[in-house]
């Protein structure tokens, strides 16, 4: 048991360091573009190289790499300041392994490729107002027309809608059918006629999402993934990406950023950080954070032996979130009534508690809420029973909804 | 045993809830939220009208002379709405201050004004992050103050402030009254977690002052204006925490996931009844201190920081969870979920955070035992 | 808002006061009874001045008082060194509204005053093993046989079985009809031939509860409450009256005890109740029993004014009972390794710690779990929908059951 | 990276499972429960011919100078087993002071038979209810030993103890070495909240010992001792813990309410999943600290108190659920859930509560910030 890389994996990390420091977009190169150009410099400059989407076959635009691999990239390429790609981890993570499952050929040929590099974005078209966490109880729907679907509906949560240039979508062509078999599964072109999109802003103010309406859009049954029906199914692969790209909530605050607050922040004229509530507290969240962080550290094990760590990670998120939120509100109210003084300005640490306590409850909805995650333990790594179905076999038509 | 609102006392909160759900509905708490102004001038004025800042004033200085169990239905149904209003800081703490420390003139150049609602008062103790202590105080005045109070709540539109200054004897600190409205005080709005309600933060150069109370008695009469303000923000915090668990509830009634309503599966059921007992329980609790404060009995402080805690948690568990409740919707801009969520920590922080009446709880009881 | 008794409620406090006083037993009374004589004499004494069962019709034993009554006479009684009286609980509580409800008039007029009284002891044979939350669910079968019926199966968590005179039990005589409407609810004599009593040793070593056996037990049907079938809905009268009787764990380790264990343990060399850890603890479950007893006070308000308390009332147990356990919990840890130490000579507190750790577990459990108390609370009091019911409309033998 | 045991260990933790299996089931625990025997023999002597006790004491002591992972692995299944054996008192406590601080003469007199199972140890240091300081040892002792420690686990059974005393010099405590089978020792058995493990209360009359280490060095030695024992620790914990959810898993399953499984309704399963979220980060901080142990980290003690919070909190919480899932049955005393819910608390004051070890995880998370 110990933390070093195998002789193969300290190889490989080498290599990847070595060719990750020359290539690095030096300030000149990176002076007067937008975030998006810079993250499509970069990523380009990967996939000419051979470095991006490393585990994607080479004819796709990859080399073949294992997950460790992948793993080791993305270690070394977080150490260095590059620009941030996240533009591209929808479409890489979610669309990309659904095109190489269920597309011709020819359209992989096409699409991953540009993929690869960015020269392409691709955003993912799945939840509806609804749906919620029955994401299968979709109604946005669409209706043969020769050769042609059309579209008509509304999805929401769609993050960089509107940059992006393809999207992948699950739609309802029959409603008659029980709810997961009426569903096909397409790809189209975002900039197609009849498409608006609306951002989101959320209650913290920012806005990552989009809601995107149809209006008679039109859309190839060329571009369509596996058969009429089987949309639930492909779109299953999908999902299963999706949870890797949601993420345990980085830069929200944490047990380092707690204690650094208890160290300047005072309590009866001592440091708060000697009061033993406070100990106690903070303790609880280390506790936590380094049982997630050597939960991962398992994982990565897995993943260098070749195996796949299974749905235990969905306990990152199921744990870091309220952990996140609790350790917010506790270090604002450790800054008292200043612990509410928002100060662009000023005070990063006040500023983190803050943005994290606005935030964190997005967390611990998106991409599974809490509840969610729970059940996903309790069926997929316990293996309890399903909760009682009494949507299965109807027709949709005559499934009770939400409004 | 008659542990109950009077049948008058009943009234005054179908009242008081039909005005505000009239005068103050989710739209009137997001245009404050999302508008320029500091506060809602005209539900201000209509609220003085109906004499709820009036409440407890004796009639001598123009009040209604009622209780404080008035007050508490008052401050629950405030708590409920969201309401963004200056209430708490010119009601339960700087009239409170004034009813209890104002020497005659101060009483009578003051509280008329602020039963009318002409004038509005606040409270100004913190000047940075953390707890305000007597050894960490800078700002410091008798007859006249110098120093910077951050965040004043209300601050930016109140006409007067009771500012908490250091002095060097007696228990380390001084109550002084300060007219805002004069040239050697500087205000300057700032930006918080809850827009819905304005703060400032406050520089004093010299500005013309008077002692309240005895000099250098001014933390304990901290402590005693904070333990009746306790009672009266939890009030808020109760009302607040059924408005937030009732939101969550109609949500999950109407919303549909796997065929049925997500008000039917046990997660959302046990949720929903976690804060039904977390609010009862605090609402037994504010019961407790609107009894304590109208009687001021010697328990106050027992019943100050029980309520307070009851209230804190409460606030912050219904709150979180009633976003988590709505999920996806729950987080956005649109919803009125968010109101809630920014209102509990405002008020948990407000007057000294759970941490603080923790620990004054268990002192409390512990000169109790000794008494 | 006050404390006070009203003018009628004061007069009736003194009248009960004064009664008690001057008829509570004497030392020279009790010497050399047991405990069951000393309830059964003490009991009979109050019955004999109309001070037994207040709130029954006087005619059955009682003197027709109100709710609150009865709760000023418990109140007062509970201030002297009376008998313990609680072997009449479960009859008195549970049987007696039942008989009173549901049997005929020269039933009633055998079987109430002699409940009362004290002179007989009734039990409750609802439970079984295979049934627990899920009461309806039972087996136990009678056969009819001429004019009697004949028991046979087992029921379990009988308190008193092995002291009592009579029971009352719920008996599935159609398992063809759907589970509840092949229930029937009769009374019996418990020492009827057939019927064997064994105590369950409880985790914490105690045995308050049993098992009863039932073979080829005879009953009368002229024992039946209400009509064949209709034993779910006698049971209902009977249930209605069950919560109250649980009460929420007196006796067990509460804020007063945990604080004066605090004020003579020393942490860090300092006694523990300066440590901030500590206090926020103490200050959690203060404000806990705090927000309890005020509820308690709210609902004897109700009782004052004629009102029946809601099933609000089951947050005493639902917060009690795990409040409990973790101050247990956490006194034993204060004490250190020494937490662990029985003493039954020795030290009250310890012993008092150790014994709410081992007992509350038990009652988490019963008289309904913290998860139904959460469904009732969902159900009845915030009007939430019951979770999906499989076994509804099918006969009994086709629901699936436990072993 | 690669963060897991070898094939070899994984391969000792099947022997391990399936000899426990066979020899250690719960009608075994519940033997030594309601049994007068005091610990099982029979099972300690397999124990140690199968060389547990031996694993990781050198060679040249006749063990078997394996590592601490060997060493966890064995762990982890005797706490999944709830073994009724002096395992903790002498193998992670004695042997490991024995190691680090013991003469080599005193190694040589006590490891050999601490290997072979022969000789049993243990270590006293509590007196009195509380948290035992320098400040209020009252044992004192070098070269004699008088004074009352109480409880000793496995007091009453161990061939020596290693006392802690208190000394007038240095960090105030000695570390003492003392034979027990001495006239001038009087030990006395006495009952706990979980008899499958047997206590004593020891009193020492001028009893011959040896210091261990050096003199007034025994409070340091006594925190590094307990240090390396607490990961061990948590690895029994952390095996129950996974015991109980495994009990509770399986009696959901079979159990039916409203006919369906009660592991289909969420307040069963959610409860289950928590467990499980609380037993996996408990398991993966043993595993850091199995890694922190083998190689004698500098974060030894932040690893340590990490480790034991997270197995304390982790089996207290599935073992009480545990009851509370399998309903009025787990309560009776002929079921097995008893077993965790005694151990849990018996480990978790063994060598300090969940109190001592946040306070010294802070600690220690400030000391490395400092260096």
């Amino acid at each position: 048991m110990d933390f070093n890389d195998s002789a193969e994996e300290a190889t490989f990390r080498s290599e990847a360091a070595a060719w990750l420091n020359a290539n690095l977009p030096s300030e000149a190169d990176l002076d007067g573009l937008t975030d998006m150009q810079k993250a499509k410099l970069w990523q380009k400059r990967k996939a000419d190289a051979g470095w991006a989407c490393i585990r994607w076959p080479q004819e796709y635009g990859g080399r073949g790499a294992n997950a460790i691999e992948q793993v080791i990239l993305n270690q070394e390429e977080a150490k260095l300041a590059a620009p941030n790609v996240g533009v591209f981890s929808i479409g890489q993570g979610m669309a990309a392994p659904t095109m190489q499952t269920w597309a011709t050929e020819e359209q992989k040929k096409r699409y991953l490729p540009k993929l690869a590099s960015g020269e392409e974005i691709w955003c993912q078209l799945f939840s509806e107002p609804a749906g919620g966490s029955d994401l299968a109880a979709l109604r946005t729907k669409a209706e043969k027309d020769g050769d042609d679907w059309i579209i008509n509906g509304q999805k929401i949560w769609t993050s960089g809608a509107q940059y992006s240039d393809f999207g992948i979508i699950v739609l309802r062509t029959d409603p008659n059918m029980p709810k997961h078999q009426g569903l096909s599964y397409f790809f189209l072109d975002m900039k197609s006629p009849g498409i608006e999109i609306k951002p989101i802003k959320q209650m913290s103010g920012a806005s990552g999402f989009n809601e995107v309406y149809f209006t008679d859009v039109r859309v190839s049954d060329a571009q369509r993934l596996g058969e009429v029906g089987q949309g639930w199914q492909v779109a299953l692969t999908t999902l299963m990406n999706e949870r890797a790209s949601i993420g345990g909530g980085g830069g929200a605050a944490g047990f380092k950023t707690a204690m650094d607050l208890a160290n300047r922040i005072n309590i009866d004229d001592k440091p708060a950080i000697e009061d033993k509530h406070v100990r106690a507290q903070l303790a609880n969240w280390y506790v936590q954070e380094s049982g997630l962080k050597f939960t991962g550290y398992r994982s990565m094990t897995a993943l260098s032996k070749g195996e796949i760590p299974g749905p235990e990670n969905s306990i990152g998120k199921l744990v870091g979130a309220p952990k996140s939120q609790d350790l917010a509100s506790f270090a604002m109210d450790l800054m008292e009534q200043a612990g509410i003084v928002l100060d662009p300005d000023g005070d990063e640490m006040a500023n983190l508690f803050q943005g994290t306590y606005m935030s964190i409850p997005g967390l611990r909805i998106a991409g599974g809420t809490d509840e969610i995650m729970a059940n996903i333990i309790a069926e997929r790594v316990l293996g309890l029973p399903q909760d009682v179905r009494v949507d299965k076999g109807i027709p949709f038509t005559d499934v009770p909804t939400s409004n | 045993m008659n542990f109950e609102f009077s049948e008058e006392q009943n009234l005054l909160r179908e009242q008081a809830r039909g005005f505000l759900q009239d005068n103050c509905s989710m739209k009137v708490v997001r245009a404050a939220l999302e508008g320029d102004e500091p506060f809602n001038r005209d539900l201000w004025k209509k609220v003085a009208e109906m004499g709820w800042t009036s409440t407890v004033i004796p009639e001598e200085y123009d009040g209604l002379g009622l209780s404080y169990l008035e007050l508490s239905v008052i401050a629950d149904e405030l708590g409920r709405a969201v309401a963004p209003l200056p209430f708490s800081s010119s009601v339960y703490l700087a009239t409170e201050a004034l009813m209890a420390y104002g020497t005659k003139n101060q009483k009578e150049t003051w509280l008329p004004k602020l039963a009318s609602g002409e004038a509005i008062g606040t409270f100004a103790l913190g000047e940075s992050q953390g707890q305000t202590t007597p050894k960490n105080l800078t700002t410091t005045g008798g007859s006249s103050v110098t120093g910077t109070k951050l965040p004043v709540a209300d601050g930016d539109i109140a006409d007067f402030a009771i500012v908490v200054t250091r002095c060097d004897q007696g228990d380390g600190a001084n109550l002084c009254i300060v007219d805002l409205n004069q040239t050697s005080v500087i205000r300057e709005v700032i930006s918080t977690l809850d827009p819905s309600r304005s703060h400032a933060k406050i520089t004093f150069n010299n500005a013309d002052a008077e002692v309240m109370g005895e000099e250098g008695q001014g933390w304990a009469a901290t402590q005693n204006i904070f333990n009746r303000a306790a009672i009266l923000f939890a009030w808020e915090q109760t009302g607040g925490s059924d408005a937030a668990l009732i939101m969550a509830k109609e949500y999950a009634l109407g919303r549909f996931a796997f065929g049925r309503s997500i008000a039917s599966y046990q997660a959302i059921k046990h949720k929903l009844a976690n804060m039904y007992v977390k609010n009862t329980l605090a609402r037994s609790n504010c019961y407790y201190g609107a009894w304590a404060l109208d009687t001021t009995a010697d328990e106050l402080p027992i019943a100050a920081a029980t309520t307070r805690v009851a209230g804190i948690q409460a606030y912050y568990f219904a709150s979180k969870e009633n976003i988590q409740t709505h999920g996806g919707m729950g987080f956005t801009w649109e919803f009125d979920c968010q109101f809630h969520y920014r209102r509990a920590k405002l008020l948990s922080v407000n007057i000294g955070s759970e941490s603080q009446w923790q620990d004054k709880l268990i002192t409390a009881v512990q000169q109790q035992n000794v008494a």
